[in-house]
């Protein structure tokens, strides 16, 4: 990327690894207009920092800040125009290098002191590492195998509808629904829900599925005897209720003769 | 590292490649969609004997190849659902409202007429609600009442007892007090 | 596996259910999860010995039983992944720079603030990027430091290790030899 930066030899004084140069790395020189270039390939300016450290093998303190300084801002001026956020970033990093430097050329007070100053480069050197750390780390996780990219998953199709659940039911459901509506029915006074024998509806129910249409049963054959007296009011009941509600008809052709029952006349049975 | 993966792994069965595919796949695969798989043209009648020979090695396993309208998917045998739900309870479906009102109306004032119903709940009972019902063998019509429309009377079923652990109505939860306190 | 005995699946092998509920499940299981599928209590030793039978069953087809952070799943052999883009060409791409040094400062640096990020990486930490983190179900907040604005603190959940295949955050890369030079 940085090769296709436009180079322009700057003289300066410097030295590298103890020998000294007369020409700065050319690629050191970043031209504005290879500004957007620049904000692609570098996260940020340690990272810029980094490859320009790593690039020419320099040691921070080596790097003619001045020079640096002077690319920066012009950046930034540009950098102004898009991304101001980055800016700031950038000419902070800009900052530290000028100051780092102006403090090693000040002279140190010398000191007998444990607690002697930190070297001021120490801070950067600190956060270049850490960065350069994971700035690899980053690269080898993008490297692992990823689910969905490098492999599937496998998730088979738990095939429901076969055997759907049915709602469960519960007396206590039932009951609710039944005290809820009766506490309704309370409120719409329009309707007079009332307490009936249960087991004088079921009896009904119950005869109404003895009947035969058309078929008259003797009144007799309605009741079990070994069902107890109790019981056999309910059915007593249940019919007279039945009548009542033109469901059956009940018939005594001779005094003191048979009683019979049947379905009403127009009773119409299911096929 | 696919160019280092295959230089180690013999070139997969084309079996093997159907079969990872639906066992991958997120919704059916068509014939053309598994034609896809393979760089070379392969026969509609090759791939579906390949289909078969998948099947039958899932034969009496828990999950099994079956078309559907849009192609081929593997899902589970219904058997194993019991062992399924094991793993992710699902909360049993419950009925509305409205279909226990109406299941406790014909439970607690049989028989009655759809009219009654409505009457009570003040509101029309939707057909929905009775097919729900009829189809549990829940309730069923026990007769009709004797006037205009001769409307169907419902009474509940042994089968409402047998699910509701009861052996006679007459076990339904007492209202008594309830009802005294309302 | 006797096809015979299984043909009509009245009750399944344990076998069979434990990779039906791999094969269907939509997360990895743990052992004690799969104890759940069976109503005896069922050894530990024998779930493993069940997972290791199921393994071997698999051996050289294109999906592999892998035990990673959250247990064990079945998913597909990387030599696989040629035949399977076929059908989607459309791989997740990967993630720029900046998305995955952000990843890797909570992941070795967790629980971090964003503002750990922004001094580690010297930039901005911009909002989208712990979003797709986030949405990528990655990173979590798992509370925040008790310094002025409380700031959220970010750690890596157990999804990134099951997405990337690993058992424990000890085997992120290099994180032993790195950390050592620091």
């Amino acid at each position: 990327m940085m090769s296709e930066v436009i180079f322009q030899p700057v003289i300066v004084c410097a030295s590298l690894n103890g020998e000294p140069i007369q020409l700065m790395p050319q690629d050191l020189y970043i031209p504005p207009d290879a500004l957007e270039l620049v904000l692609d390939t570098f996260s940020g300016p340690l990272d810029l920092l980094l490859y320009l450290i790593r690039k020419h093998n320099l040691d921070v303190l080596d790097i003619p800040m001045a020079e640096l300084t002077r690319q920066y801002l012009s950046y930034i001026e540009l950098l102004q125009q898009h991304k101001l956020a980055l800016a700031a970033e950038y000419l902070l990093m800009a900052a530290v290098l000028i100051e780092i430097k102006s403090r090693l050329l000040l002279p140190r007070p010398v000191r007998i002191t444990e607690d002697q100053e930190e070297d001021p480069r120490a801070e950067l050197m600190r956060r270049l590492h850490e960065y350069e750390l994971m700035k690899r780390t980053a690269q080898k996780l993008n490297e692992l195998p990823l689910a969905g990219r490098d492999f599937e998953v496998i998730q088979v199709l738990i095939d429901r509808a076969v055997a759907e659940p049915l709602p469960q039911l519960g007396l206590l459901d039932l009951k609710q629904a039944w005290i809820g509506l009766l506490a309704r029915a309370r409120i719409n006074t329009s309707h007079v829900v009332y307490q009936e024998q249960l087991s004088v509806r079921e009896q009904m129910a119950h005869i109404l599925r003895c009947l035969r249409i058309g078929e008259f049963v003797s009144f007799d054959l309605l009741f079990d005897l070994n069902e107890g007296r109790a019981k056999m009011i309910v059915t007593f009941i249940a019919i007279l209720e039945l009548a009542k509600e033109y469901l059956i008809e009940i018939q005594q052709d001779v005094e003191f003769g048979g009683v019979y029952v049947k379905r009403s006349s127009s009773f119409d049975e299911r096929p | 590292m696919s160019n280092e993966a295959h230089l180690l792994m013999s070139v997969p069965e084309p079996k093997t490649i159907v079969e990872t595919a639906l066992l991958t796949a997120s919704e059916p695969l068509s014939l053309n969609t598994l034609k896809l798989l393979f760089e070379f043209p392969i026969a509609q009648s090759q791939l579906c004997l390949l289909l078969d020979e998948i099947k039958c090695d899932w034969q009496g396993r828990g999950i099994t190849l079956t078309q559907v309208a849009q192609g081929w998917r593997f899902q589970t045998r219904p058997e194993m659902q019991v062992y399924l739900d094991r793993l992710s309870p699902q909360k049993p479906p419950r009925y509305s409202r409205a279909v226990m009102e109406t299941l406790a109306i014909i439970a607690y004032h049989q028989p009655v007429t759809r009219g009654d119903i409505e009457e009570i709940r003040g509101v029309a009972v939707a057909s929905a609600i009775l097919k729900t019902l009829e189809a549990r063998d829940w309730i069923e019509i026990v007769g009709s009442r004797d006037v205009p429309g001769r409307p169907d009377l419902f009474a509940t079923t042994a089968q409402l007892l047998n699910d509701l652990n009861l052996t006679s109505l007459k076990e339904l939860p007492g209202l008594q007090s309830e009802m005294e306190t309302l």
